[in-house]
């Protein structure tokens, strides 16, 4: 894959449209994180009821790969329940964007919302679950993403 | 100019990098400099030559191979004291780079003199290394951070100096003397009268223009100065502090070890001479070495040659950049004011999607905050794309940049 | 054992310095690698290679030699983990050597811990950079620096250790692994025993053990160890300091700059992750790939085959030392307890003299006090001569030795 | 010069058989100095009466070139008045000894003790004199020695 090539129409138009993009006011939790090299930077805001995702925006700076990855990853997350969140893996959304060979540097720049989201997870099972091990292993997740 | 010309021609061959291909078979077309730039054979080979001759632990030992080590060590130190005009070598102090240099004078001068209510005046277009440290200082110390401001042009405000000087609370201004994103180059001489009037001591970060330009550090007046070999053709790991002797001898020691001291007793120490005092532990003796190369390669080219060099490329850079719809630069368009630094914008295109697009064309061009956040943060942008220049770039390279920007706009449909 | 011999003697070939003559065209027979060690051309190579084919910064950029600049870098620090057997990468810190290491531990470690009227254990046989930073910061905080003193075979008396630790007051016991004078193995299994009954912490000083023997962290159990590249076929420059991740963890940054922040505003910034956080600015890349080079080549040895030649020539040294008539041997003789280091007197000649006359006949041994002050009060003698050995020492070239020494003793008619 | 022909019968003998050595406990002045590479470290002790250095004697520890240059520069001393004193050169020393060509590193130790005698000197001149020009010449040459 060249390195043109990865900016396919589809990743173009999500950079200039992004899907979910915004807060929301009333969010359940929230949970913000930059890339310390290159500057990115994103928000995540949850709605959760009946242990369900039932509301999920984005905002923050990024480049392009950056907002097709936040984009399709909030599309995907949006109904899920808790436990198919968490189990979200880097593939689901590298695959629905065909960046399965991104570069390690860009890798990080695709899964910065990927870590946000697993981190706002915690922050959210932290404060309505006392299941401490389970907490350990998703922060352990969220942090060995890249 | 025939033979200057030729001179900047011939010396590409002295870069074995340059001869790379990257990605699909594209010759390299090296833009980063700021960050890091290569290096000639004739300092590669002085590392090498280093080892297989003369490798032993400087200062300690009589036998022949620490002597031949000490001298090639001591050596480059007056070379590099020749090159900016210093005129006492016991001032000269190898640090790893222009970070280290400064994060030393904030411990070994700013812990013990710096108090509460101080101030330590910096600007909003510094480098990280220029502002963490300080941070840090007037945390712990209850001391306050004041930033010169820049204007739309990205030359400081001066004002705000004077704003500040007049608080009489300042003990410390510290400013660039090139920006390492918009390449501006300060006002030293205003800025260092104004403090010198009022006896504030000034600390210039010359990581980005002692590559690109003569200087005299007699001339400059400042008190603590500091600059990193791996810009300027020399090896990763090496760099200089240079302070003011009637200050340095102020100071405390700041790494405690083999080679600083006088005499080690139990429960107290003295202290070596200078500059040795600030040199604890083995020293990075072979990079020294290959620094002392990349001065020699310098001083052969000239440094007036290398300015003029780089104000011929920034000039052609800048006038094809502007051609180019919808790209925004950064800074002023004086080129008596400006390095061969180029920050930009291309439409509403991120800089990473911009580096990445041009790298499948085989430039290399930085993109991101480029360690400058409070300066992103003032020109309200997340990140630009940053080309800069050295002795080896040609013309010819800058249209290949220009070519592959216009590959970004074909796929961005700009 | 045969092959491990003829491996040993075929190695000298990759290192062109013992290639060399000295003074009156003596062949070098180079004795000082306790200081310093000679570079294999793998090592050297390296790093020409590394500046010929991918020079870059690390960590940020998105072009192509940014990318193998990062990934050659990360994988030395793997390697070096591995080396050692640390589990966790992001504990280890690359700096420029050991004095470097240990004084980011008394600054980032020990300025936030440290309070007045608590203790800091060293011994009586540490190398300055083992003493003077811990002298720094007790006389900074009111805190109380202690020694654990030495018997006259050369081993650590525990029970100073046990007397320190008994009053409670101990945060940090700090110690070599292996003392650059006399070799001695320290008894590490005891040592941190001890001080994990009480849970007070343990540095291990490691510069001289990490060339010569199996060392592995996880088993050590200690909470800081540090080393240097430059000691074991590795480039200058370049050393590592390892933190045990909970105590990393609560560790104040060193210096401020680029690459170990996470976001940079004008009043406040947020730290990098672990190891980034305690490596500002750039960092010595070229050497640090050396420095993968070195461990590459001694992993291929083998460290029980390092350590086997070297109890074999230093067990031959000893003996042919011990034959030299008014010859005296500092530290113990049981081989299973000290290295490749031996040091000594002669007569009544100053170690200077004795180096100057054998170095007449192409022998580098030290002499001096080895950054060792503190040992030389406890063992009455301003100096000491030293002869110290690495992998590609000869039996033979101690028979130069000794009778260079033979020289020494006509000349000064004993 | 080869290495071992530095140490001719005289250096060997003064190396074992130090003149004026020791102390003068009712001494005009006294400084001390050492070498921080290599640990050399000499006292210095002067009698002065009228202008001029009517005893001086050293101690400390040295290598046999340290020693004998002590030794000489001793002698050379004694019995000189203050402005004969300042004048005294490195070579002087040096080649009483035939030491001219030694290397950099032990042209320390050969001239530790003329740099404390200096020391020694303007230590004593700044106490009696306020001539401050003079001394901090003196001082500079002290330190510019080596
Ligand atoms: C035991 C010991 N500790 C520390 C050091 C200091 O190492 P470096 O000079 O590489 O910082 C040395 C070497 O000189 C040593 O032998
Ligand atoms: C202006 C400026 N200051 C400081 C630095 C830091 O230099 P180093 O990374 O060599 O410590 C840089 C380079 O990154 C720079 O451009």
């Amino acid at each position: 894959m060249s390195n043109a090539d990865i900016y396919h129409e589809m990743i173009v138009d999500y950079s200039r449209n992004p899907v979910n993009y915004g807060k929301i006011e009333d969010h359940d939790v929230t949970f913000h994180d930059s890339n310390p090299l290159c500057g990115d930077s994103i928000d995540i805001d949850l709605k959760i009821a009946d242990n369900k995702v039932t509301d999920i925006k984005f905002h923050g700076k990024g480049c392009a790969i950056c907002m097709a990855c936040s984009s399709v990853l909030t599309e995907i997350t949006k109904g899920k329940n808790l436990e198919e969140v968490r189990k979200i893996e880097k593939n689901d959304i590298l695959s629905e964007l065909g960046l399965e060979h991104l570069q390690a540097v860009r890798i990080k720049c695709a899964l910065l919302s990927l870590k946000v989201l697993k981190s706002a997870l915690y922050t959210y099972l932290a404060d309505h679950l006392d299941d401490s091990q389970d907490i350990d292993k998703l922060k352990e997740d969220a942090a060995s993403l890249y | 100019m025939q033979s200057t010309q030729s001179l900047f021609e011939n010396l590409r061959k002295d870069f074995p990098i340059l001869q790379r291909t990257v990605r699909d078979n594209k010759p390299l077309v090296y833009l980063d400099n700021a960050s890091t730039t290569q290096k000639p054979n004739q300092v590669i080979d002085s590392i090498s030559n280093y080892y297989q001759n003369h490798n032993a632990n400087i200062h300690r030992a009589v036998y022949a191979l620490a002597e031949e080590s000490t001298e090639v060590y001591e050596a480059a130190r007056d070379k590099i004291a020749n090159f900016i005009n210093i005129k006492n070598r016991q001032e000269l102090i190898f640090v790893r780079g222009t970070t280290e240099a400064i994060n030393l004078v904030a411990y070994a001068w700013g812990r013990p003199f710096i108090k509460e209510g101080d101030i330590i005046v910096t600007t909003e277009y510094e480098h990280h290394s220029n502002i963490v440290p300080w941070q840090l200082l007037t945390q712990e110390k209850g001391a306050k951070l004041e930033y010169i401001g820049m204007d739309d042009n990205g030359e400081l405000i001066l004002d705000d100096l004077d704003k500040y000087l007049a608080t009489g609370k300042v003990k410390l201004v510290t400013f660039s003397l090139m920006s390492n994103v918009l390449g501006t180059i300060s006002d030293v001489e205003k800025i260092i009268e104004k403090c010198k009037a009022v006896g504030v001591l000034t600390l210039i970060d010359g990581a980005q223009a002692v590559p690109h330009m003569k200087v005299d550090i007699e001339k400059l007046g400042c008190d603590f100065f500091a600059f990193s070999g791996h810009k300027m053709l020399g090896p990763t790991g090496i760099g200089v502090l240079w302070v003011r002797k009637s200050v340095l001898e102020t100071m405390s020691p700041f790494h405690g070890g083999g080679d600083m001291i006088r005499e080690v007793h139990k429960y107290e120490t003295t202290w070596n001479d200078l500059p040795y005092k600030f040199e604890a532990g083995t020293p990075n003796i072979a990079d020294v070495v290959g620094f002392g190369a990349a001065i020699d390669y310098l001083t052969k080219i000239g440094m007036d040659n290398v300015r003029a060099h780089e104000i011929e490329l920034t000039k052609y850079a800048l006038e094809k950049l502007s051609e180019v719809k919808g790209l925004h630069i950064y800074g002023t368009k004086d080129i008596s004011k400006r390095g061969g630094v180029i920050s930009f914008n291309f439409a509403d295109v991120h800089p990473h999607d911009v580096a990445q697009i041009v790298d499948g064309e085989g430039v290399a061009i930085r993109s991101g905050h480029h360690c400058a956040q409070v300066l992103m943060e003032r020109l309200n942008v997340a990140a630009t794309s940053r080309a800069s220049f050295y002795i080896y770039n040609t013309k010819e390279e800058i249209d290949v940049l220009i070519n592959s920007l216009n590959k970004v706009a074909k796929v961005f449909k700009l």
